[in-house]
């Protein structure tokens, strides 16, 4: 057992792309499930228009990349305001139907043959993120330490692309605790609780949702446009539902409504599949686990995480950050 | 005591000048008033084959509290809600202040002076009783999205709202829930912090439905001094109730609905003799209202038995 | 008279197509172009072909033989043009789309083939495939029609199941497409696996499906509403759920597709303007019995109300006699039979595979909400919509986009609609 | 399992240099990683592909390994891009000190993983990516693959489609690289052969069911029917049987992805009589599977094992060749080993030519893999099979065709 | 309505021995009950309550004393944390509600008494749901008593107005015949004039031999019927004492009651 290569890999992945990305996009979701109650099931929509504004404006269109970023976020509010105006009146279980619809519809457009030329298919774009790697500030080379014997490096394109992306969460994190303490958020937390009960009481209860659509949809743009920097490509199967379930899945593990729930609920889920599948693959490697073979690791680490997921939310069903409090509440 | 002083108080300004507006005026259903704040023409709701409204014209006066009753099913929370923007009337007009509201949503109601109440209450689980109350302050600063990421901007406000807040609360003798969640209370303190709430709003007519329906009695009467300040600080109040003790206790003027229309009005003595609406609502048990003087004297009896009973146990 | 022999021998001009020789031909010793020449089905000989490189530098010209084939051997790979001699063809025949111009590429060591389809003269029409038992568009609605209702169905019976839980317990049971994987799978045991016929098989499975629904709330659900756990947990543990079900079965099932061992590909018959394989009509008929029989038991029997009376409220359901936890099991075990057959059918009409579930999921949620969420009729009038939008709608988009048709008519309903096609809407007040 | 897993002696307690790996020397030991899908949409192709791997490295093992070292190897899961879970791998890969990573599977994978590898010097190479966009990618050099062309393939397919005298043409893809690509090929050969393709419906393989796809190819009544696919043309299959276009009305004809012997067995007999399918490789499979098959016994799809295996056996004769086995000393001489020179079919055979000072040509078992500038194969066989009326093909093809891919 | 004589003398503040007396042959007794909702927060600190065969009981108390939660607890709906509760001298301690039904337990709630989604015959049908045979003579006797009732019997309760659910909501309880029911707020909502009768019937139905508990905050009346009552006040009982004796405590009176209804 390689144990030195999964701590390593384990804590990388807790601090890595990917838990940067869906943490970030995971705070959009905490600001339309946890705070305003919009059980928003296309959150990997946002992240799609993002992403392939970026890389439709930058390869296709041609034009620089801070165009494209600023198509990319222009693209995110349109989509909270195209999705917003037919289904912000519904009832909250409604809304998680035909938002995952939209995300879906969204999703087969960028895949579909008709729309290859602009969105590249099922394989998506790739090659617009030179203007990005260009204001890296590391020069060529792997940054990092030894943590005892474990090393912990990423090289030069990762650790920008991570640095951006702890920078955006700490900014998205400040401004969801400012936001969240204020009278606005208050307004945001009543809608969550009986939106009838806010209206009678004067605050245009449509206009707060679709505030607050478009602002975690923004914070989900920015995980898109992480995802198409990191791996310098988008593919439209990336921002299916099953992203969104994912954010969703960190959102409560970490706490719903709570600043900094997603960011740690993305850093346990990451950190969760990398340690159980690093484990796993070198038991079997390793020939430890003689009853199954490579082929099966892969599924093996899903149960796992599920059996993870499960026995979480049983004991915790706050989440890491909830208050029971809240919980009994709920439960009657 | 609150209530007593105002009970005896009785001719208070605002009180007297309700009563003086309603002097001459005649008991049909539809009456105008001399100063109404709400005006209503042939607001109809049908639900299906069910017409549960379908109000001719009635108006509300000005400064006073005026009484909404009628047998259940009769219409009233559904003639609330046509009102408030919370359904839609089939047909149907009404102004308010002179502007005409029908149509206008639900929140733009609220925030142009008119404020309602839920007789199934609607408490915000999840905040707490004071974040409750916070909620319903209009125009504050920190509810717009920019400024709300700035808190200097909007603290000072919000101290000031807190403080109102506070104040209410320690009248509705919620004070010690304050910092519990809303989801937490009891049935009647629902009812206590949706009025409490709705009276944050500093709204020009407040609309209560049955805002006392499950309140302690002991809490209901000191609470309708509160309501009387209300009107002292010239506030219209317009309340559904089903307790008469209340009803002819506050009101300056009771409006009858019966299966959707309205069909009777007058002062709370003159209404509650008549036979209509003896009939169809009150029923035999009612007929006969206290006059206020049996009312002290038996409160006197009291305190002073309990005065009594102090003294014994000092004594001992 | 004239114009029906007209008619036929356009019929028979469409039939004739022109074959090859023999695919055989030795790789490296072809390098150029070949074809050849037949009208209705006999070769012709002496048609003149002229090739031309694409600039149009003379090649070389050949004429068929007797066979009918021609061939042209060229030195350099590259891009040919092959012109057809018209005036060199028996004078009956005509080249098919009128074009007898072909500009095809050869490649190095490879001989490419050139068709030129012929056909009698004087068919109707330049393009014979519009004759050519060809569709009306009113055959291929009718068509998709009935694919719709097949699918509307199907959804309908897994969208009935997933109804019935989250209307009795709130619970948004997003394993749900697992339940209904896990169904056509124990059919598939008992019937590949022990060898049973897929009838008594898929009886079989539906009721040990029926038994673990049960359990599963007997020790798993029911003990999680014990302890309080909000809907909201719940459904993120659902999600949990349906990980951990879906790669058992990827263990256990493996990543490919199966197909029962009976009623596979099974030939479709005509029937009027639509054809369909006979298993269809009688999963139809089963699935539309199921719905019913369910639906009428929630609206009448004593426990079909009860569990209505549950979903409203629990605790005054228990205050008026209910044994609340005996309903939920009841609506868990007959969910889980139910998604079980909705998976054998959709089996039986696709095939199996361990993400079979959670593919159609997204139609089973659209077909609920679509009806009014927690309304047995509602999940069958929504599923049945979505199903006819998904098929009826690739009359005019591309098939890839089908869902999206559906989608969209889902939005475009409750934008209308709030509540669903069958729910009510809420008091307010 | 599977043989040939030595992953145990690999040296842990190397502290990495805080220098880039691209200039780092090989330790010695090549080190293999597989990026192929256990779980997700192309989880049925995993088994067959690691099973090839295993096979590779078995059989180098056996014969002495590489550098005189055994050949280790770290299987991962590249999942599928709904899960984006290959990244992970590859940092699990890239920390065990991966020389080559082979995988993945998916195109779509494949573009986002590929600047994370070669940016660290390290081999990928894909034995199943047919997009066209990895010709051209930015990839320093170190990517390569064995996949089938689908442009060889494609031109094939079509020739036969129209030497079959099939004038009008419906084409059934499945909407991804794969699938598109190869019937962008497909159409563009038929049409230029002078047939027309009267409908081409690009299929989501997902979808529920694939009855208004195939409706829609019944509305033109083509008379030549090309699937391209994989796994879940049975269900297709099944639908044009259902909605009367059976194969023997209509000529089906069906790509590698689905040209299968065990995908249609349960159908009823002669459903696919005389339908014709292109596989890319000239040996004969049945060897090849029945040692696959020792590997993994519960084998059922063959789909890029070939690939898979031979991508194994080129990079270790590659290694064996640069004396190297860091990834860019192996990819310049991968080239190198896979075209001129003297032919040679197993990893044994081939390494003793080259210990003998020999230049090799590796002859693969997927086709003659030959590889040009950009990392594809420049030259391919494709085999032509005819499936007979128990719905399995002859192993002996009609006909092999082998040409450049490129043109 | 004249003041009877015992209305001097004064309403006891509880104490145990008066309760361990009163509780011997009782019907239903709790003793030193301890319960909640929220953990580490106790609502009611040990409170005692018994009735005996046929007697009508009341229950008066500030808003948020806990009297809802008592019968709640007596009826298996809130977790005992300790004490215990006996129906007969049968332990029925944190006992499913459906299994009390059957030993003969009513109860109407005071929030959310009604299936909105059900008809107002179904959520009677729901009342007899254990004695599906007697629903036709049941449904007789309460669309006796509310006739609304009858004539919108297809309407979903879910859209009724306050007071018809409340109507609703009395007359499913009274769909089996209990012999112990409890009432929590029952006349809330209504109009006088079904006050009235909300009252009458509890009185006649009490008469009748079933044992009645009722929480009302329409302290007075409820007063007026019972045999006792019990104040309660922050989960514990502060008085008790025979219904008059209640009414005419100067304390309760200033307390709990107040002076402006005078029934
Ligand atoms: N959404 C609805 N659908 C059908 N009927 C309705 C709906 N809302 C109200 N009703 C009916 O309209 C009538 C009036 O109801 P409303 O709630 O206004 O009565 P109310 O006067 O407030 O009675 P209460 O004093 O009992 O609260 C009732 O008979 C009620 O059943
Ligand atoms: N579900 C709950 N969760 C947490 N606390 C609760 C809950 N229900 C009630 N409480 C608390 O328990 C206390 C007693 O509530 P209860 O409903 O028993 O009061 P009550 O005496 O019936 O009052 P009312 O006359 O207003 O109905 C209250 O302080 C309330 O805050
Ligand atoms: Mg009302
Ligand atoms: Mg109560």
């Amino acid at each position: 057992m390689d144990w030195i290569t999964i701590i390593s890999t384990t804590l990388k992945a807790a601090v890595g792309v990917e838990t940067v990305l869906y943490g970030i996009a995971a705070i959009g979701v905490n600001i339309h499930f946890g705070y305003t109650g919009l059980l928003n099931f296309g959150q990997a929509a946002f992240m799609g228009v993002a992403g392939y504004g970026l890389a439709v404006t930058v390869t296709v269109l041609g034009l620089p990349f801070w165009v494209g970023i600023a198509v990319g976020l222009v693209a995110a509010v349109l989509l909270a305001i195209l999705l917003g105006i037919p289904t912000l009146q519904l009832r909250a279980d409604y809304l998680a139907i035909v938002t995952i619809a939209a995300a879906e519809i969204v999703r087969l457009i960028f895949r579909s043959v008709a729309f290859k030329n602009v969105f590249g298919g099922s394989d998506g774009q790739r090659g617009f993120s030179d203007g990005f790697y260009a204001l890296n500030p590391f020069s060529e080379g792997q940054y990092g330490f030894n943590l005892g014997p474990v090393p912990l490096f990423f090289n030069n394109r990762q650790l920008w692309v991570i640095l951006v992306g702890w920078v955006l969460i700490a900014l998205a994190c400040t401004m969801v605790y400012l936001l969240m303490k204020s009278p606005w958020g208050r307004v945001l937390k009543a809608i969550r609780e009986d939106e009838d009960a806010v209206r009678s009481l004067g605050k245009s209860v449509f206009s707060y949702k679709m505030q607050s659509l478009i602002l975690g949809g923004v914070i989900g743009s920015l995980g898109g446009f992480l995802y198409g920097l990191a791996y310098a490509s988008v593919q439209p199967d990336v921002f299916g539902t099953e992203t969104t379930f994912y954010m969703y899945t960190m959102v409560i593990l970490g706490g719903a409504a709570r600043v900094l729930g997603p960011v740690i609920g993305s850093m346990i889920f990451w950190g969760l599949l990398v340690l159980i599948y690093g484990v796993l693959s070198e038991a079997v490697g390793a020939g430890y686990i003689t009853f199954m073979d490579t082929n099966q690791v892969g599924a093996l680490r899903w149960i796992l995480v599920g059996l993870g997921l499960i026995l979480l939310l049983i004991f915790r069903p706050q989440g890491i950050f909830g208050d029971k409090r809240e919980i009994a509440i709920d439960a009657r | 005591m609150h209530a007593e002083t105002h009970a005896q108080a009785g001719t208070s300004e605002r009180k007297a000048a309700a009563l003086a507006a309603f002097k001459d005026l005649a008991r049909d259903p539809g009456v105008p008033k001399p100063d109404p704040i709400l005006v209503v023409d042939n607001v109809v709701r049908r639900f299906g084959g069910l017409t549960a409204v379908e109000v001719g014209h009635v108006e509300v006066q000005r400064g006073s509290i005026t009484a909404l009753i009628g047998p259940n099913g009769a219409g009233k929370t559904t003639f609330f809600n046509q009102l408030t923007g919370f359904d839609t009337a089939d047909s149907g007009s009404w102004t308010f202040n002179g502007r005409a509201m029908n149509g206008v949503p639900a929140h733009k109601v609220a925030r142009s002076g008119m404020v309602r109440t839920f007789q199934l209450t609607k408490a915000l689980s999840k905040l707490t009783v004071m974040e409750n109350m916070r909620l319903g302050a209009q125009q504050q600063k920190g509810e717009n999205f920019f400024r709300a990421l700035v808190p200097s901007l909007w603290r000072g406000q919000e101290d000031e709202i807190t403080e109102r807040a506070e104040d209410l609360l320690t009248r509705f003798k919620l004070d010690a829930k304050r910092d519990d969640f809303a989801g937490s209370l009891s049935g009647g303190q629902r009812k206590l912090l949706e009025m409490a709430r709705a009276l944050m709003v500093q709204p020009e007519l407040v609309m209560l439905d049955e805002p006392m329906a499950g309140v302690n009695p002991a809490l209901t009467q000191s609470l309708l001094g509160h309501v009387k300040d209300l009107r002292e600080q010239g506030m219209t109040v317009l309340f559904v109730e089903h307790d008469m003790d209340m009803v002819r206790d506050i009101s300056d003027w009771v409006i009858v609905m019966a299966q959707g229309a309205v069909i009777a009005e007058g002062p709370p003595g003159t209404i509650m003799s008549d036979e209509r609406v003896i009939d169809a609502y009150l029923g035999a048990h009612h007929d006969a209202p206290l006059s206020e003087s049996e009312l002290t004297a038996q409160l006197h009896e009291a305190e002073a038995a309990l005065e009594a009973e102090i003294e014994e146990e000092t004594q001992k | 008279m004239r114009r029906a022999v007209i008619a036929f021998t356009a019929f028979l001009g469409g039939l004739i197509f022109l074959l090859a020789g023999p695919a055989h031909a030795g790789t490296a010793d072809c390098q150029g172009l070949k074809g050849t020449l037949k009208l209705q089905g006999q070769p012709v000989n002496g048609a003149k072909i002229a090739v031309t490189t694409e600039s149009g530098q003379p090649v070389k010209e050949v004429t068929s033989n007797a066979q009918g084939t021609w061939d042209v051997q060229v030195d350099k790979p590259g891009k040919y043009k092959v012109t057809l001699d018209v005036s060199s063809l028996p004078k009956n025949a005509d080249v098919r789309g009128g074009n007898n111009v072909r500009t095809p590429t050869v490649y190095e060591g490879n001989c490419s083939t050139v068709l030129f389809a012929l056909q009698p003269k004087g068919a109707p029409g330049q393009q014979p495939a519009d004759t050519d038992g060809e569709i009306t568009f009113w055959e291929q609605a009718a068509q998709l029609t009935f694919e719709g209702l097949n699918l509307g169905l199907i959804i309908a019976l897994a969208a009935l199941g997933l109804s019935l839980i989250y209307g009795t317990t709130g619970l948004t049971n997003f394993a749900h497409g697992e339940l209904v994987t896990l169904g056509a799978i124990l059919a598939y045991a008992f019937n590949v696996g022990f060898g049973l016929h897929l009838i008594p098989a898929a009886v079989i499975a539906v009721a040990v499906a029926g038994v673990l629904g049960y359990l599963q709330d007997r020790f798993f659900w029911g003990v999680l509403r014990k302890r309080g756990t909000g809907t909201i947990a719940m459904m993120i543990i659902s999600i949990g759920v349906a990980l951990l079900l879906r790669y058992v079965f990827l263990i256990f099932f493996g990543g490919q597709n199966e197909a029962y061992a009976q009623y596979t590909a099974q030939p479709g018959v005509e029937i009027g303007p639509i054809t369909a394989a006979p298993k269809n009509f009688v999963a139809m008929g089963i699935e539309l019995t199921v719905l019913i029989i369910v639906g009428i038991a929630l609206l009448r029997t004593r426990t079909g109300k009860a569990a209505r009376a549950v979903a409203d409220n629990p605790a005054l359901a228990a205050s008026s006699g209910i044994n609340v936890d005996r309903v939920i099991r009841i609506i868990w075990a007959s969910g889980g039979a139910i998604a079980a057959l909705a998976g054998i059918m959709l089996g039986l009409s696709q095939s199996l595979k361990y993400t079979m579930g959670q593919d159609v999921l997204l139609l089973i949620f659209a077909g609920v909400t679509l009806g009014g969420l927690g309304t047995a009729f509602g999940a069958l009038v929504g599923s049945l919509v979505v199903g006819l939008f998904v098929q009826v709608s690739t009359l005019w988009v591309p098939p890839e986009l089908k869902s999206v048709g559906a989608l969209v008519v889902l939005i475009i309903v409750l934008l209308v609609r709030p509540q669903g096609i069958l729910g009510r809407r809420e008091r307010i007040g | 399992g599977g043989g040939g897993n030595t992953a145990t002696q690999t040296s842990t307690s190397a502290a990495p240099s805080s220098s880039a790996p691209a200039a780092a020397k090989g330790d010695g030991t090549l080190t293999l990683g597989t990026l192929l899908p256990q779980t997700g949409s192309l989880a049925f192709l995993g088994p067959p592909e690691i099973a090839g791997v295993n096979l590779a490295v078995k059989e180098i093992n056996e014969a002495g390994g590489v550098l005189g070292k055994p050949v280790t190897k770290y299987d991962t899961d590249s999942g599928d891009t709904t899960t984006n879970i290959a990244s992970q791998s590859v940092d699990k890969l890239l920390a065990q000190k991966a020389d080559a990573i082979i995988g993945a599977a998916s195109s779509s994978v494949s573009e986002s993983v590929i600047d994370k590898i070669t940016g660290a010097g390290v081999i990928q190479f894909s034995p199943a990516n047919t997009s066209d966009k990895f010709t051209t990618i930015n990839d320093k050099g170190l990517y390569f693959r064995t996949s089938p062309p689908d442009k060889l393939q494609g031109r094939v397919l079509g020739d036969l489609v129209v030497a079959d005298g099939n004038d009008t043409v419906g084409i059934l893809a499945m909407q991804d690289s794969y699938g598109t690509g190869l019937a962008d090929q497909v159409q563009k050969t038929v049409t230029d052969g002078g047939a027309e393709v009267v409908e081409r419906v690009d299929y989501d393989p997902k979808a529920a069911d694939f009855s208004a796809d195939v409706a829609k190819i019944k509305a033109k009544n083509p008379k030549g029917i090309v699937l391209i696919g994989f796994e879940e043309t049975a269900k297709v299959i099944a639908e044009l049987v259902k909605q009367g276009l059976p194969a023997d009305k209509h000529k089906w004809y069906m790509v590698d992805g689905n040209t299968s012997n065990t995908n249609y067995v349960k159908m009823p007999k002669g459903t696919l009589d005389g339908v014709k399918g292109t596989i890319p490789g000239a040996a004969a499979p049945e060897e090849f599977q029945s040692k696959l098959k020792e590997i993994d016994p519960k084998l059922q799809d063959f789909s890029y094992a070939p690939e898979s295996y031979d991508a194994a056996n080129l990079l270790a004769l590659a290694a064996e060749a640069a004396k190297s086995d860091a990834g860019v000393d192996i990819a310049a001489k991968l080239a190198e080993v896979s075209k001129g020179g003297e032919k040679c079919k197993s990893f044994k055979e081939c390494v003793d030519l080259l210990k003998a000072g020999k230049d090799i040509d590796y002859e693969g078992v997927s086709g003659p893999v030959e590889f040009n500038e950009a990392g594809d194969p420049a030259v391919a066989t494709i085999g032509i099979y005819q499936y007979g009326a128990n719905n399995k093909y002859a192993t002996k093809a009609l006909e092999y065709r082998t040409g450049n891919i490129a043109g | 309505m004249t003041v009877p004589e015992s209305a001097q003398s004064k309403a006891a503040v509880t104490d145990r021995s008066a309760h361990l007396e009163g509780a011997k042959d009782a019907v239903l007794r709790c003793d030193e009950l301890i319960a909640g909702y929220l953990p580490g927060v106790n609502i009611l600190n040990g409170s005692d309550l018994y009735v005996k065969e046929g007697e009508l009981i009341g229950i008066i108390g500030p808003n948020g004393a806990g009297k809802s939660t008592l019968l709640k607890a007596m009826f298996g709906l809130v977790n005992i944390r300790s004490g215990t509760v006996l129906l007969k001298g049968e332990d029925i301690t944190n006992m499913k509600a459906h299994s009390l039904v059957s030993r003969g337990v009513g109860y109407v709630p005071q929030t959310n008494n009604v299936f909105p989604s059900l008809t107002i015959e179904e959520n009677l049908e729901m009342g007899a749901f254990q004695v599906p045979g007697k629903f036709k003579e049941r449904f007789e006797f309460v669309a006796e008593l509310f006739p609304a009732l009858k004539e919108r019997r297809k309407q979903r309760a879910g859209s009724l107005s306050g007071g018809e659910r409340q109507m609703v909501a009395m007359a499913r309880a009274l769909m089996t015949e209990p012999s112990v029911l409890l009432l929590d707020e029952p006349s809330a909502g209504l109009s006088p004039k079904l006050q009235d009768l909300v009252f009458i019937q509890a009185q006649q139905i009490n008469k009748a031999g079933v044992t009645v508990i009722m929480v009302e905050q329409n302290a007075r009346r409820c007063l007026q019927i019972c045999h006792r009552g019990y104040v309660l006040d922050q989960g514990r009982n502060a008085y008790t004492g025979t219904g008059r004796q209640l009414a005419n405590d100067p304390k309760v009176i200033e307390l709990y009651l107040g002076t402006l209804a005078k029934a």
